[in-house]
């Protein structure tokens, strides 16, 4: 087995993509709080993933999500949901960015575990391009959705 | 013989990390013979000038490759070199048919392309298995000409199910529009059953033979089909060259969709006239080196003799067909008895995308996802498969190759 | 420098005849250096493989030369590399606009294509210069929406009269379509003015830069047009591929043309949802080596760079058209003062052809005919003409032996 | 100057490119015989020529053209126009496929000046691939205006 595939395929993601953290059903109109809900889809897979976010009274954020796709996006949802149970809305766009950062480093970057948390485990990803955008999917759901939810709130603060 | 070809392509000597490598991906696109790259490297360094406008002496030459490469193709698959029209691919010539017939809907073309007119009243007749260039361009036809949209279903077996084939194909049938061979399953469709279906209601027949043309012998002339299509770089070829071929008759009446330079007879400024086809569908300068190479690529299908590769690409099919039926946890999509040596399967518990990267690291280069072909995958309850697809360069080591490392998928994925 | 640069065009080593080649017909299509052919060679022997669709590793690497040649386009040019959609042509590139805006105009694409819509209150205006590849989709979109064509004409220096300008482009003009040089004269138009008036209108700015890019520095971010097209193989790119630039938002907007895979994101039977730019224009297997090849001539132009490689063909011209004075009876069609080195003329008492067939026999390569442009021809009372179109790889002594065959041609054929 | 240009430009082809034999004003309906005419264009080059061809009482066939383009069109309308002047209809179609195979022979055939006469002249011009439709531009209009005139005539008989 060669080691750039042990890289790509960390027990964390395997591990993940099986846990499926935060695969539930979704809340849509349900949902108490401002929330936004976003379906992404990579059209060279078919792999998607449908996001929901909440924004809670206490300043976190639930997340939830079913989707269908590979170990590496599903394993994505899974750490992202986990870290959004212990983040604040600034943490996460925190760790959202540097995630991103991570993946386009084409294997050039060491990960911040300080920040990424388990998040860390894709750092071999981003020596396969093709793969990047799996890694992504989530995270790409997470921020339109995050948008939509503040947005709501926007509105709301002004009505 | 055919383990001789692969000394031909000098691609198959690349090693992918510490593997050597097993292309099993041409279904996608092939590779091509030296030969064929060295027509690129001979048209550039000794030929190039633009075709049919020049009186000098490379212009002359360039000429002749590119209308050689009409004789090339018509020798191939039928017909007259007229017949042959160049295209960027064979979505490309797809489409030309589909937007033609809007075109001729809506009044253009003149008389002659009224024959092509569709409103409302008519249905349009596709099929579940097909690749999506044979599948948008007549969902747009249909919305646009108000068209009723109908299609074949697919069995259990991946087969065309024909059962209702006279009441789907019906006398308001203008277009029946279907693949030779799925690029999924590799089923080979019954191309005169449909033929003489389409013949008695008076419907137009467009075959998409992109995955049958490079693996079997075609004569579109005796398959009596209306138009086909299909793409150079799935034929040893190179890529940003496809086919329109159609009957004569039926391309100097129908109306041309891109339009510009070489292709007209006179331009005022208010109005043009339009040359006959093959010129009529060919704006622009056209993809000249393209067309010298596979006229070289041809000569070399010809040369193999298409009846031997699809022999050979059957017995191949034949090994991963049976070699994958002794892996557990494996679910091949389709088993139609008359197909090519194409398979795509679905991996229980692992996502086609992680099947296709294990193969990787070990050499075997397979495709992953829906294949351009979402209705049928959604019919087999899957939203993307793995598809291994053989060619003439294959040989029963690269299945063995494959079968191996297909083998150790699943426990390393933690799922056996 | 530039008579160094001659020996990377192996072409320019063929004989003709007994002669040395003198190629002066680089308005039709250019040369390719060396570099550009072993691209070919390399691609097809070690990375040839479908793009944007598979974990394996050969089509990750061609995926990185497919995106990297919009990278290396977008740096020629200006703009992100999502603005540059792949065509087969420039041909191709101007349809896409002109047959996206007849597709909004009848209700596709939606909300967002309806700032394209056009009906028969209004205007499209392009010139009396065009090439026909600027001129015959405009056509055809007025007579598929009823909108009005409309022209600006061509004085008798060759050059756009503006003296009606703000009567021809007014309020009802939707589209104003222009080529940025004349591929028959040579003239430079002047961009800023008519962009200017069409922002004052409301229009979009189509350019054709097929006989810009290639010769003289251009962004099309800082020209601000809307829309643009032009050909590798007249930049010492392949055949087989053109260029499309856009800006981002209304390239979203537009319409998609031709439609199949890789365009899409979900396909159904019934419908279908398509990418944004640049994938919405791309359907089916895109011209990928010949990508690969042009992103190695982009970088070669930008090495020799284009303000010297202008200078340098100014200067040829100035030779052309100084020589040319020299000799009796030959008519050079228009004088702009703005001009790349192009230069199209009529020779009294012999016919173009015959010209173009005396030069041949000279090793000198012209192109004769109307060049894709009749109303211009027609506009200087001629139905053909002889022209020399020089590159970076012309020199001195090429426009040397052109004069000097030229001057023997009205002899040759008992007129002088 | 090479041997080829002499072969192409044969002096009988540059005389006759300036006689234009039966370069006259076509008479349209106002021709009394039966009558056929065509008009024919190289898209390439914009050579174009109209042929008028009156079938006469006496077996004889008069042509008429007018038209613009290289001296080799030219010097082929010219030349038919003089074969015509001496030839009866089956004469002129046995000329024309003669003509019509020299031209695509590539340089192969040696002509037969008993049949061609003059046109044999045009031997040279099917060395030069794209100069063939120059020389084959006024025989095409001359078949198509001969099929015209000759349907005329049978509908004549019938009427
Ligand atoms: C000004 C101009 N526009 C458009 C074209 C068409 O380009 P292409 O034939 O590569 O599509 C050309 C060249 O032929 C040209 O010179
Ligand atoms: C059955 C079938 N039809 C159409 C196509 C489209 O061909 P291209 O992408 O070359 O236009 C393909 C291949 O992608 C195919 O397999």
């Amino acid at each position: 087995m060669s080691t750039q595939m042990q890289q790509l395929y960390q027990q964390v993601i395997l591990d993940q993509s099986r846990a499926r953290t935060g695969n539930t059903a979704l809340l849509r109109d349900e949902a108490t709080g401002r929330h936004g809900c976003s379906h992404q889809v990579n059209p060279t897979c078919g792999d998607e993933i449908e996001l929901e976010i909440e924004l809670l009274d206490d300043g976190r954020i639930a997340v939830r999500w079913s989707g269908d796709g590979c170990s590496i996006s599903m394993a994505s949802a899974s750490v992202l949901s986990e870290l959004a149970a212990d983040a604040s809305v600034d943490q996460m766009l925190q760790i959202e960015s540097a995630f991103h950062e991570l993946m386009h480093s084409r294997g050039t970057m060491e990960a911040d575990e300080t920040i990424l948390g388990d998040a860390a485990a894709f750092t071999g990803v981003s020596k396969f391009p093709a793969r990047i955008k799996c890694a992504l999917l989530a995270w790409m759901a997470f921020k339109d959705a995050l948008n939509q939810a503040q947005a709501a709130r926007e509105e709301n603060h002004h009505a | 013989m055919f383990s001789r070809l692969r000394g031909d392509f000098p691609i198959l000597d690349v090693r992918v990390g510490e593997s050597p490598l097993s292309y099993l991906d041409s279904g996608a696109t092939s590779q091509k013979p030296q030969c064929v790259i060295d027509t690129f490297v001979e048209y550039y360094a000794q030929r190039n000038a633009a075709v049919h406008r020049g009186a000098h002496s490379l212009a002359v030459e360039a000429t002749d490759a590119f209308e050689n490469g009409r004789i090339a193709v018509a020798g191939l698959v039928g017909g007259t070199p007229e017949q042959v029209c160049w295209t960027k691919n064979a979505t490309e010539a797809l489409n030309i048919v589909a937007m033609g017939i809007d075109r001729a809907s809506r009044g253009f073309g003149g008389e002659a392309a009224q024959r092509f007119a569709l409103g409302p009243e008519d249905s349009i007749v596709i099929t579940e298995m097909e690749h999506h260039a044979n599948l948008v361009p007549w969902q747009q036809l249909a919305a646009s000409t108000g068209a009723q949209l109908r299609w074949l279903p697919v069995t259990d077996s991946g087969e065309l199910d024909l059962s209702e084939l006279e009441s789907i194909v019906d006398e308001t049938t203008k277009v029946l529009a279907f693949t030779h061979v799925s690029n999924v399953l590799g089923t080979i469709n019954p191309v005169e059953m449909l033929v003489a279906r389409a013949r008695a209601v008076g419907a137009y027949v467009v075959l998409d033979a992109c995955q049958s043309v490079p693996h079997m012998p075609v004569d579109f002339t005796v398959l009596d089909v209306d138009f086909a299509a299909f793409s150079a770089h799935k034929a040893l070829g190179p890529t940003g060259l496809g086919v329109l071929w159609g009957k004569s008759e039926l391309l100097d009446a129908l109306p041309p969709v891109l339009t510009g330079g070489s292709m007209i007879t006179t331009v005022a400024m208010e109005d043009s006239e339009f040359m006959p086809a093959p010129q009529r569908f060919e704006a622009g300068t056209q993809p000249v080196a393209e067309v010298a190479a596979f006229a070289t690529a041809v000569g070399y299908l010809a040369e193999v003799g298409l009846q031997d590769v699809f022999d050979h690409e059957r017995e191949l099919g034949r090994l991963l067909l049976d070699g994958i039926a002794e892996i557990p946890g494996i679910r091949v999509l389709g088993d139609a008895a008359e197909r090519i040596g194409t398979v795509a399967f679905d991996v229980d518990g692992v996502h086609a995308h992680d099947v296709g990267q294990y193969l990787d690291s070990q050499g075997v280069a397979v495709r992953v996802g829906h294949h351009c072909a979402q209705p049928l995958h959604r019919r087999f309850g899957v939203t993307a498969s793995t598809r291994a697809s053989t060619y003439l360069y294959n040989t029963a080591e690269d299945c063995r190759r494959f079968l191996t490392a297909l083998a150790e998928v699943r426990p390393f994925f933690g799922v056996a």
